[in-house]
C-alpha cells in the first residue's frame, strides 16, 4: 500500500503544482526535481525484486511487481524522467522562439504528462488482468491530451483518431480479458483476472475461452501497441504530440500494451494451445516489421518517421515476444527506447530550428548545428542497431532466437526489414544532416538542448559493449 | 591552427601503423589469441592473430603511413571538409579494419564489420556539400547495410548448423552448408564490389577524398577477400555450385570492371573501375583455389590462394598509390576529368612518375608488383590444364587464360589512356596548365608508395615464399611451389640494355626542338589532340552492346562537310545493370512503399474497418491453431 | 426457448440497439441507447436476484446512474448546443443497416451456441448472443455513422455489448473492476465530448469523415 | 661448339637477320610488283643513315618519348635473349611464356606513351587503334603460347622446344605456328591489318605512332620492329619445322641451319602475302583476328586432347 501511495504521490504533487498556476519558469524546475526524486524512488521499491531471492513482490491486493514488471517500471520511469527534463529545456526553447502561444497549456502538458506516468506505472503493477486493462484505457485517456496539445486542426484531428481507434481496440481487449475471466470460472466458480493465478492454473482454463480471449486481448492491445494494420493512430499521434511527449507515447506507451500481450502470452503458452501463442505473435511481428519498413520508405514527415520505426521495433519486440523470450523484449525495449528517446527529443530541436516537420524541408544540420547532428546520426545508429550500440545486441539476439526456434521466415524477414529500415531512415537522416542548410538560420540552441539525447545514447552504447545485457538476461 | 591539429592527427596515424607493424614484425610466426576479459553485449570477443594477419597488416601499415604523411597538405584545398569528422572516421576506419582483421568470431568481425561501413560512409561524406557526394555516400550506405544484411543471414545459418562462432570450428565440407557459404560470399561480394553488385564503387570511391579512397580501395575492399579466405577457404568450402558461381562472378567482374575503366572519363571513376576488375581477379584467384582444393590438387590450390594472397598485397599498394597520385593532381588541377587535364607531366615530374609506375604495376607489367599475382594466378590455371581432372574444368580454365589476356590488354589501353590524356600532350584547360608540384610530404608520400611498389616487384619471390609460408601457418597444407619468377633476371637485363642502347645512341646527340607534326596548317591547338573519349572508342565500340555505347555527332553549318560551323559530338554509355536491374528494383520498393502509404487513408471509419478485418483474420486463425 | 427475466430484458435491448441504427435522428438514437441501458441495468438487477450477488445490485444502480442517465443526456446537450439534431449521412442507408443489424442478431445466436457454457447458475447463451449482437450494431454505428456524437453512441453501444457478455458469461466483474471500467467510460466520454466542442469550434462541423488531413 | 662461335653466331644472328628479313620482305614484294626493288640489305643503309641524322624532337614532349624508344629496344632485346627462337643460344634461361607476353605488353605500354608524347593526335590515333588491335590479339598469341605448353606440360619455352614430341601432336605446331604467324601480322603492323607503306596519316596504325620519330629515335624502333618480325617469324619457322617428327633428332647447328632459312622463307612468304592480299578495313580487322583467336583455341584444344591421352 506504502509502495502504491509512494508511486502516486509524486503525480499528484506535480499536478497540484499545476493546478495552483505556479509561474512555468519554477514549475519546470520543480517538475524536473520531482520527477528525478519519482525515479528515485522506484529504484527503492523494485529494488527488493532484484536482491532478495524472491523474484515477486506482492504489493497490494492485485498489485505486485516482479522482475519483468518492476525493470519495465524502471524503464517507464528513466523515460519519463528523461522526457521531463528535457522538457524543461524544450518549452523554454519554445518561450524563446514564441511559440508558447498559451502559456497554461505548458502546465496541462505537465498536468497530464504526470497522470499519464503514474497510469503507465499501474499498467505494470498491476498483477490483475482488469486493473491492467483499466490502467491501460487510462493513459489512452491521458495521453489524448498530450496529443491534443498543439490545440490546431491536426492536433485535433489525431487526437479523435488515437480516442476512437484506441478505445474501440482496447475494448476488444476488455472482452478478452471478460473472456479470460469467463474461462478461469470452469474450474472456481468465483473465477479469477489475477494472472499469476490463470498462468498456475493455465492448463484447467476453459480453452475455448482462452484462446478467444488471447485473440480479442492480442487484437486490443495490438491497436494500442501500433501493430499493422492497427498501427493507423500511431503516425499521427506521436507526430502532432510536442516532442517529450511523443518521447513517451514512443517509449514507454507502447511498451504497456507489448507488455500485457507478453504476460498473455505467457499465459497461454502454458496451456495447449501453445502454438497459437507462438505462430500468431511471430507471423503479426514479422509482417508489422516488413510493412512498416516499407512504410518508411517514402516518409516525409520528421516525427511520422520515428513513429513507423517505432511500429518496426514494436514488431520485433512482438516476434520475440512470439519466440518466448520476453527478457529479449525487454532488452530490445530498452535499446528502443533510449534511441528512439533522444531521437524524439531531438527531432522537437530540430523542427523548433527549422520551423518544419517536413523531412524535406530540413537540411544541412551539420552545418547549422553540429552537435545536434551528431547527436542525431548517434541516435539514429543506436536505433537502427548499429553495433556497438545495444541494440545491435538485442535485435542479433532475437535473430538468433528465431533461428534456433527453426522460425527461418521470421528470420529472414527480421533481417530484410532491418535492413530495408535502416537504409531509408539513413537516407532521411543523412539527406537532413548533410548539405547546406536551406535557408540562414539565427537562432542556436543551447548545448543543453542535447544534453538528455546524449545521455541517452551514451546509456544505449553502454549497453552495446559492457556485459550490461547480459546481466540484465540472467536477471531475467 | 586548423591544420596543425590535422598535422597531429596525421602524425597520430603514422605511430599508430609504425607501432603495429612493429608489432606484427616482431611477433612473426607465432599465432596469437586473445579474449578480451569484458563482454560486448552477451558475446565474448575473440582475437586471433597470425602470420596472414599479420601480412595485411604490413598493407595497412605502408597504405596509411602514405595517407598520413598524405593527408595534411591534401586536406587544405577542401574548406568544406570538416577536419575533425575526417579524422575522427578516418581513426575509427582504421582501427575497427584492423580489428576485422584480426577478429576470429562471427560476432567481433560483424561488429567491426559495422563499424567499419559506418566510418567509411562518413569518410565518403566528407564533401558533403555537393549533391554527388551525398548521393554516393547514401548508396554506398545502402549496399553496405545490405552486404552485412545477408552476411548476418549466413553467420546465423552457420550458427544453427554449427553452434559456434568462431570461425574455425565451422566446417563448410557438408551439404548443408551450401546456402549459408552462398550467403556469405554474396555478402561479402557486395562489400567488395563485385559485379553485379559493384555499382556503389565508383560512386563512392570518386566521390571520397582521394585519401580515403585510397585506403578504402587499397586495404578495406582487400579485408573482404581475406575474410573470403578465411571463411571459406579455410573451412574447406567444396560446394561446386557456389565454388562456380565465385568463379563466374569473379571473371565477369573482371572484365566488366576494366571494360567500363576503358570509358570512364573521370580519372577517379577510372580508377575505381580497374579497382573492380582487380578483386575480380582476386576472386578468380580464391574461386580457383576452392576448386583445387575440392579436387584435392593441393598444389594448384596453394598456388591459387598464394596469387590471391599476393595480388591483394600488391594491389593494395598500386592502387593507393594511383588514388592518391588522383589526388595530387586534384589538389593542384582542380579537377579530374580528362578533358581538362594534359601535359602535367612537365609541371608534376614526381607525381607522373609515381602515377606511370603504378600504372605499370596496375597493368602487372613485369618487373612490377603487379605482376607476380598475376603470373601465379596464371600458373595454377595453366597447371589446371595440365593435370588430369574434368574436362569442363580444364576448358573454364583455358577461356580463363583466354579472359585474363584480354582483361590484361583492356587494363593496358584505359591506363594508358588515364596517363596518356592527363600527363602528356598540352594542357587542355589553363588549370591544368598552371597546376605544379603542391607539396613536399604529398610527393613524399607518393614516392614512398612508389618505391614499396617497385620494391615488392623485385623481391617477389621472396614475397611468394613468405605468403606461402604464412598460409601454411595458418592452418593449410603446406606445399613447396617450385616455379619462380624470374624477375631479377628481367631486371637485369632490361636495365642493362637500356642503359647500352641509350649510351650509344641517345646520350650525346644533340637535339633540335620543332613543333609537334600538323600537316602544314600550323598552330596546332590543345583541342586537336585526342580525348580520352576519342582514344577509347574504337574499343569502346567493339563493346557496343555490352556497354551501351552511343555516339552521336552533329554537324552544323551551310556547308557541313567542307566548313562546319559547330560540331557537337557526344558519347554515352549506359550501364545496363543501373537502368535494367537496379532501377526497376528502386522502383519496385518505392512503388511497393507507397501502394502501402495508400493504407493510411486518413479516414477513420477505414481505420475502424481495418480493426474489424484483423478482428476477422486473427479469428480464421484462431481456428487454423 | 425458455427464457429468463434478465436475458429477456438483454435480447430487448440487443433489438433496441438494431433499432437504434435505423434513425439519424440524434435524439431518437441517444433516446434509444438510454432504453437499451434501462434494460441492461433491469437485466443486471434481475441477475443480481438470481445469484444472490449483492454487487450486482449496485452495478445495476450505477449503470442506470451514469450510463443510462447522465452519459444520454450529456450528449443530447451537447447536440443541442452544437444544433445537431440528425446525422448527416451514413455510409450504409439507414434502414439497410438496420436490417443489417437484424441479421446479425440471428447470426449471433448461431455464434453464442458455440460457446462453452459451464452449468453455473447465470451462464446463458441466448444472454451471449445479446452481447454479441450489441457489440456488432455498435461497430456498425461506429462504421457507418459520419457523426462525431453518432460514433461515441456506437462506442457506448459496444460497451453495453462487452458488458453485457461479461454479465451473462461471468456474472459479473469484480466491483473494483467493474467501477474501473465505468470510471473509464465516463472519462472517455467526457474527454470526447469536449473534443466535439473543439471540431466544431475549429472546423465548423462534426463530421468526422471530413478529418483526413493527417495521411501519407 | 665452343662458347665463342656460340656467341658471335647468336649476336650475329640477332643483330644481321632483322634488318636481312625486312629486306627479303620488300624484295619480295617488289619482285612480285615486277620491279627491281632495293636490295635486301638496302634497311641496314637506312638504319645506317638513320644514325647519322640530327634529332628533332617536338617542344610538348616531356622526355618519355625518348625513354620510350630505348626500353622499347631494350625489352625486345630482352625478349630475344629470352625466348629460343634459334636453337643455338649461348645461355638460354628460364623462358616462361607468360613473362614473354607481358615483356610484349612492357614494351607496348611505352611505345604507346611515346606516341602520345608529342600531343600530335596521329600518334593518338595510331595508340589508340594499336591497343585496340592488342586487345584482340593479346588473347591468340597467348593461348597459342599456353597450347604448346601443354604438350610440352611446361611453360618454358626452352623446354617447349627441347621437347621430344609425338606426331600426334603435328597438328598443334601447325596451328599454333600459324597463330603466331598470323599474329605477327596484326602486332607489327604487315598486310592485311596495316599497310607499312603508306602514308595517308589517317589510315595508318603503326607509322602514325613513329610519326615524330627521327634520326637515332628512328632507327630505335624501326629496329625494334625488325626484331620483333624476325622473333615472331622464327618461332612460328621453329613450329612449323616440328610438324616434322624429325626435327627434333637434328644436331643442333643442323637446326639452326633450317630455322634460319626457315625465317627466310617466312619473310618470303609475308612478301608474297602483302602482295597477294588488300588492308581491310578498319572495321572489319576483329573479323580477321577472331579468325587467329580460333585457330589458337583450337590448338589449345587439341593440345589438351593430345595431352590427356598421354
Amino acid at each position: 500500500m506504502f509502495e502504491l501511495l509512494s508511486i502516486s504521490l509524486i503525480p499528484l504533487a506535480i499536478c497540484l503544482l499545476c493546478a495552483f498556476r505556479v509561474p512555468n519558469s519554477t514549475l519546470r524546475i520543480s517538475i524536473t526535481g520531482l520527477i528525478w526524486l519519482k525515479l528515485i524512488i522506484v529504484l527503492f521499491i523494485t529494488a527488493p525484486v532484484f536482491y532478495r531471492g524472491n523474484s515477486s513482490v506482492s504489493l497490494f491486493t492485485d498489485f505486485g511487481i516482479d522482475r519483468l514488471s518492476a525493470s519495465f517500471v524502471i524503464l517507464t520511469n528513466v523515460v519519463a524522467a528523461s522526457s521531463f527534463s528535457h522538457a524543461a529545456l524544450f518549452f523554454r526553447n519554445e518561450d524563446k522562439l514564441g511559440r508558447l502561444t498559451e502559456p497554461r497549456n505548458e502546465s496541462w502538458f505537465y498536468f497530464y504528462a504526470a497522470l499519464f506516468l503514474c497510469a503507465m506505472d499501474f499498467v505494470f503493477i498491476s498483477e490483475n488482468l482488469g486493473f491492467m486493462w483499466i490502467a491501460i484505457e487510462a493513459t489512452t485517456l491521458f495521453s489524448a491530451a498530450l496529443v491534443y496539445y498543439g490545440r490546431d486542426k491536426h492536433a485535433l484531428e489525431a487526437t479523435w483518431k488515437y480516442l476512437i481507434v484506441c478505445s474501440v481496440g482496447i475494448a476488444f481487449a476488455l472482452l478478452g480479458t471478460i473472456l479470460f475471466f469467463a474461462s478461469s470460472q470452469f474450474y472456481s466458480s468465483a473465477g479469477t483476472l489475477d494472472i499469476r493465478m490463470l498462468t498456475n492454473s493455465a492448463k484447467q482454463l476453459q480453452p475455448k475461452f482462452v484462446q478467444l480471449g488471447y485473440i480479442f486481448c492480442l487484437l486490443g492491445y495490438g491497436t494500442k501497441a501500433g501493430l499493422f494494420p492497427l498501427h493507423t493512430w500511431l503516425p499521427d499521434a506521436h507526430s502532432e504530440a510536442p516532442a517529450p511527449a511523443s518521447a513517451m507515447l514512443s517509449g514507454s506507451l507502447l511498451n504497456c500494451s507489448l507488455f500485457a500481450i507478453c504476460r498473455l502470452t505467457e499465459l497461454v503458452k502454458h496451456t495447449d494451445h501453445a502454438v497459437l501463442a507462438t505462430e500468431v505473435p511471430i507471423i503479426w511481428g514479422a509482417l508489422t516489421t516488413l510493412t512498416s519498413s516499407l512504410f518508411l520508405v517514402n516518409q516525409m514527415g520528421l516525427k511520422r518517421l520515428w513513429a513507423y520505426s517505432s511500429i518496426e521495433n514494436v514488431g520485433i519486440m512482438l516476434s520475440a515476444i512470439g519466440l518466448g523470450a520476453p527478457s529479449l523484449f525487454f532488452l530490445q525495449a530498452v535499446n528502443h527506447s533510449l534511441a528512439k528517446v533522444a531521437l524524439f527529443l531531438l527531432s522537437g530541436n530540430i523542427i523548433q530550428l527549422n520551423g518544419s516537420k517536413d523531412v524535406s524541408q530540413i537540411r544541412g544540420v551539420l552545418t547549422s548545428s553540429p552537435a545536434l547532428a551528431f547527436t542525431l546520426v548517434l541516435a539514429a545508429a543506436a536505433l537502427t542497431g548499429m553495433p556497438p550500440f545495444g541494440s545491435f545486441i538485442s535485435e542479433w539476439l532475437i535473430l538468433l532466437k528465431a533461428s534456433d526456434s527453426a522460425q527461418v521466415l521470421c528470420a529472414v524477414v527480421l533481417i530484410l526489414s532491418l535492413a530495408l529500415s535502416f537504409v531509408a531512415i539513413s537516407v532521411h537522416v543523412l539527406n537532413m544532416v548533410l548539405g547546406s542548410p536551406k535557408q540562414v538560420n539565427k537562432l542556436s540552441l543551447p548545448f543543453s538542448s542535447v544534453l538528455v539525447p546524449i545521455l541517452l545514447c551514451f546509456c544505449s552504447l553502454m549497453l552495446g559493449v559492457t556485459g550490461l545485457a547480459q546481466i540484465i538476461l540472467e536477471t531475467l | 591552427m586548423r591544420d596543425f591539429s590535422s598535422k597531429i592527427a596525421s602524425a597520430l596515424l603514422c605511430l599508430l601503423s609504425l607501432s603495429v607493424m612493429v608489432w606484427a614484425t616482431i611477433t612473426w610466426g607465432t599465432e596469437l589469441t586473445y579474449t578480451p576479459p569484458f563482454l560486448l553485449g552477451v558475446f565474448s570477443l575473440n582475437f586471433r592473430c597470425d602470420d596472414l594477419a599479420r601480412l595485411f597488416i604490413f598493407l595497412f601499415s605502408a597504405v596509411t603511413i602514405a595517407i598520413a604523411i598524405f593527408s595534411p597538405d591534401y586536406l587544405q584545398q577542401y574548406n568544406n571538409i570538416h577536419k575533425g569528422q575526417y579524422w575522427v572516421s578516418f581513426f575509427l576506419l582504421a582501427v575497427s579494419l584492423l580489428l576485422v582483421v584480426v577478429s576470429a568470431d562471427a560476432i567481433c568481425f560483424l561488429v567491426f564489420w559495422e563499424i567499419m561501413a559506418l566510418s567509411s560512409a562518413a569518410l565518403v561524406a566528407s564533401d558533403h556539400l555537393q549533391k554527388k557526394v551525398r548521393k554516393a555516400a547514401l548508396i554506398y550506405l545502402g549496399a553496405t547495410r545490405i552486404a552485412s544484411a545477408v552476411l548476418c543471414a549466413g553467420f546465423l545459418w552457420m550458427h544453427v548448423l554449427t553452434n559456434s562462432w568462431i570461425f574455425v570450428n565451422w566446417d563448410f565440407s557438408r551439404p548443408s552448408t551450401y546456402w549459408p557459404a552462398f550467403l556469405i560470399l554474396t555478402g561479402l561480394c557486395i562489400k567488395a564490389g563485385i559485379w553485379p553488385f559493384h555499382l556503389w564503387l565508383p560512386y563512392a570511391y570518386s566521390a571520397a577524398p582521394s585519401t580515403s579512397s585510397a585506403f578504402m580501395s587499397g586495404f578495406m575492399s582487400k579485408v573482404a577477400m581475406l575474410a573470403l579466405v578465411r571463411i571459406l577457404v579455410m573451412g574447406h568450402l567444396n560446394s561446386p555450385y557456389v565454388i562456380w558461381t565465385a568463379f563466374v562472378l569473379g571473371c565477369i567482374t573482371a572484365f566488366w570492371g576494366v571494360l567500363f575503366a576503358l570509358v570512364q572519363n573521370n580519372l577517379k571513376k577510372l580508377i575505381a573501375y580497374s579497382s573492380i576488375e582487380n578483386l575480380g581477379l582476386i576472386l578468380i584467384c580464391i574461386a580457383f583455389s576452392l576448386n583445387a582444393s575440392s579436387n584435392k590438387q593441393v598444389l594448384i590450390a596453394h598456388m591459387a590462394l598464394v596469387a590471391a594472397i599476393v595480388h591483394c598485397l600488391n594491389h593494395g599498394l598500386f592502387k593507393s598509390l594511383l588514388f592518391l597520385g588522383t589526388g595530387a593532381i586534384e589538389k593542384s588541377a582542380g579537377r579530374l576529368d580528362l578533358e581538362y587535364l594534359g601535359g602535367l607531366a612537365k609541371q608534376m615530374p614526381t607525381t607522373w612518375i609515381c602515377m606511370t609506375v603504378a600504372c605499370l604495376a596496375a597493368c602487372a607489367l613485369p618487373p612490377l608488383n603487379g605482376f607476380p599475382g598475376k603470373w601465379l594466378l596464371y600458373q595454377a590455371l595453366f597447371q589446371n590444364i595440365c593435370v588430369k581432372g574434368a574436362i569442363l574444368e580444364k576448358t573454364a580454365s583455358v577461356l580463363s587464360i583466354c579472359l585474363l589476356s584480354a582483361v590484361g590488354a583492356l587494363i593496358l589501353s584505359a591506363l594508358v589512356k588515364a596517363l596518356a590524356v592527363a600527363f602528356l600532350g598540352k594542357a587542355r584547360s589553363t588549370n591544368a596548365a598552371e597546376a605544379s608540384e603542391r607539396s613536399i610530404a604529398m610527393s613524399v608520400a607518393l614516392v614512398f608508395l612508389a618505391s614499396c611498389c617497385v620494391l615488392s616487384g623485385l623481391f617477389a619471390n621472396a614475397m611468394l615464399t613468405s605468403v606461402g609460408s604464412a598460409l601454411a601457418s595458418s592452418g593449410l597444407p603446406t606445399v613447396r611451389v617450385e616455379v619462380s619468377l624470374p624477375t631479377s633476371f628481367i631486371v637485369i637485363t632490361l636495365i642493362g640494355t637500356s642503359l647500352a642502347c641509350y649510351f650509344l645512341f641517345l646520350h650525346p646527340v644533340k637535339t633540335r626542338k620543332y613543333v609537334t607534326w600538323d600537316c602544314g596548317y600550323g598552330s596546332l591547338s590543345p583541342k586537336a589532340q585526342v580525348t580520352a573519349d576519342s582514344f577509347a572508342q574504337p574499343s569502346a565500340r567493339i563493346f557496343r552492346p555490352l556497354l551501351r555505347y552511343h555516339n552521336l555527332s552533329k554537324i552544323d553549318g551551310a556547308d557541313r562537310r567542307h566548313f562546319p560551323e559547330r560540331i557537337h559530338v557526344e558519347t554515352r554509355i549506359i550501364s545496363i545493370l543501373e537502368t535494367k536491374v537496379y532501377a526497376p528494383l528502386l522502383a519496385m520498393v518505392n512503388v511497393s512503399s507507397r501502394s502501402i502509404a495508400r493504407l493510411q487513408a486518413g479516414s477513420i471509419h477505414i481505420y475502424l474497418l481495418y480493426v474489424c478485418s484483423t478482428l476477422i483474420i486473427l479469428l480464421l486463425l484462431g481456428v487454423a491453431f | 426457448m425458455n427464457l429468463s427475466a434478465p436475458e429477456l430484458c438483454l435480447l430487448m435491448a440487443a433489438l433496441v440497439a438494431c433499432l437504434t441504427l435505423g434513425s439519424l435522428h440524434l435524439s431518437v438514437n441517444l433516446g434509444l441507447f438510454a432504453i437499451e441501458t434501462v434494460l441492461i441495468a433491469l437485466a443486471t438487477a434481475f441477475m443480481g436476484g438470481i445469484t444472490g450477488d449483492r454487487e450486482l445490485y449496485v452495478i445495476a444502480l450505477l449503470i442506470f446512474c451514469f450510463k443510462a442517465f447522465t452519459v444520454p443526456l450529456f450528449l443530447s446537450w451537447i447536440s443541442d448546443k452544437l444544433m445537431a439534431q440528425r446525422d448527416i449521412g451514413s455510409f450504409l442507408p439507414a434502414p439497410l443497416s438496420m436490417h443489417l443489424c437484424l441479421i446479425l442478431f440471428v447470426l449471433s445466436f448461431a455464434l453464442a451456441k458455440e460457446i462453452p457454457v459451464s452449468h453455473a447458475a447465470g451462464h446463458s447463451w441466448p444472454g451471449a448472443s445479446a452481447g454479441i449482437s450489441l457489440l456488432l450494431s455498435g461497430l456498425i454505428l461506429m462504421l457507418a455513422r459520419r457523426l462525431a456524437i453518432s460514433q461515441v453512441v456506437g462506442f457506448l453501444v459496444i460497451e453495453n455489448g462487452i458488458y453485457t457478455f461479461a454479465l451473462t458469461q461471468t456474472r459479473g466483474m469484480p466491483l473494483m473492476v467493474e467501477m474501473g471500467i465505468l470510471l473509464d467510460l465516463l472519462v472517455a466520454v467526457m474527454v470526447a465530448g469536449l473534443l466535439i466542442f473543439k471540431i466544431q469550434k475549429n472546423f465548423e462541423h462534426i463530421d468526422i469523415a471530413q478529418l483526413k488531413d493527417l495521411r501519407d | 661448339m665452343s662458347s665463342i662461335a656460340t656467341w658471335s653466331s647468336y649476336l650475329l644472328t640477332v643483330i644481321i637477320f632483322p634488318p636481312l628479313c625486312l629486306g627479303v620482305v620488300r624484295k619480295t614484294k617488289a619482285r612480285l610488283q615486277n620491279r627491281v626493288g632495293p636490295a635486301v640489305w638496302q634497311p641496314f643503309f637506312d638504319l645506317h643513315r638513320l644514325t647519322k641524322k640530327r634529332e628533332t624532337l617536338s617542344d610538348t614532349m616531356c622526355g618519355v618519348f625518348r625513354l620510350s624508344t630505348v626500353v622499347g629496344l631494350s625489352t625486345t632485346f630482352a625478349l630475344a635473349w629470352f625466348i629460343p627462337w634459334v636453337p643455338i643460344k649461348p645461355w638460354s634461361p628460364h623462358a616462361d611464356i607468360f613473362t614473354v607476353i607481358y615483356l610484349f605488353a612492357l614494351e607496348r605500354f611505352f611505345t604507346l606513351l611515346g606516341a602520345m608524347d608529342s600531343g600530335s593526335a596521329f600518334g593518338a590515333f595510331g595508340a589508340s587503334r594499336d591497343v585496340t588491335l592488342n586487345l584482340l590479339v593479346e588473347p591468340a598469341l597467348c593461348l597459342a603460347l599456353v597450347s604448346l605448353s601443354i604438350i610440352a606440360n611446361s611453360t618454358d619455352l626452352g623446354a617447349i622446344f627441347s621437347f621430344s614430341h609425338f606426331s600426334t601432336v603435328s597438328l598443334v605446331w601447325f596451328c599454333a605456328g600459324t597463330s603466331i604467324f598470323l599474329t605477327s601480322l596484326a602486332e607489327l603492323g604487315r598486310m592485311p591489318v596495316d599497310d607499312p607503306t603508306t602514308h595517308l596519316e589517317l589510315t595508318m596504325i603503326h607509322e602514325a605512332m613513329t610519326l615524330e620519330a627521327s634520326a637515332r629515335n628512328l632507327f630505335l624502333l624501326e629496329f625494334t620492329r625488325m626484331l620483333k618480325l624476325t622473333l615472331f617469324l622464327a618461332l612460328s619457322a621453329q613450329c612449323y619445322l616440328r610438324i616434322w617428327a624429325g626435327f627434333a633428332t637434328l644436331a643442333p647447328f643442323q637446326q639452326e641451319l633450317l630455322v634460319l632459312i626457315g625465317v627466310l622463307l617466312m619473310a618470303i612468304f609475308v612478301g608474297i602475302l602483302e602482295s597477294l592480299v588488300v588492308k581491310l578495313q578498319w572495321r572489319k580487322v576483329p573479323e580477321f583476328v577472331a579468325y587467329i583467336v580460333t585457330v589458337s583455341l583450337i590448338s589449345v584444344f587439341v593440345a589438351m586432347a593430345g595431352n590427356t591421352s598421354l
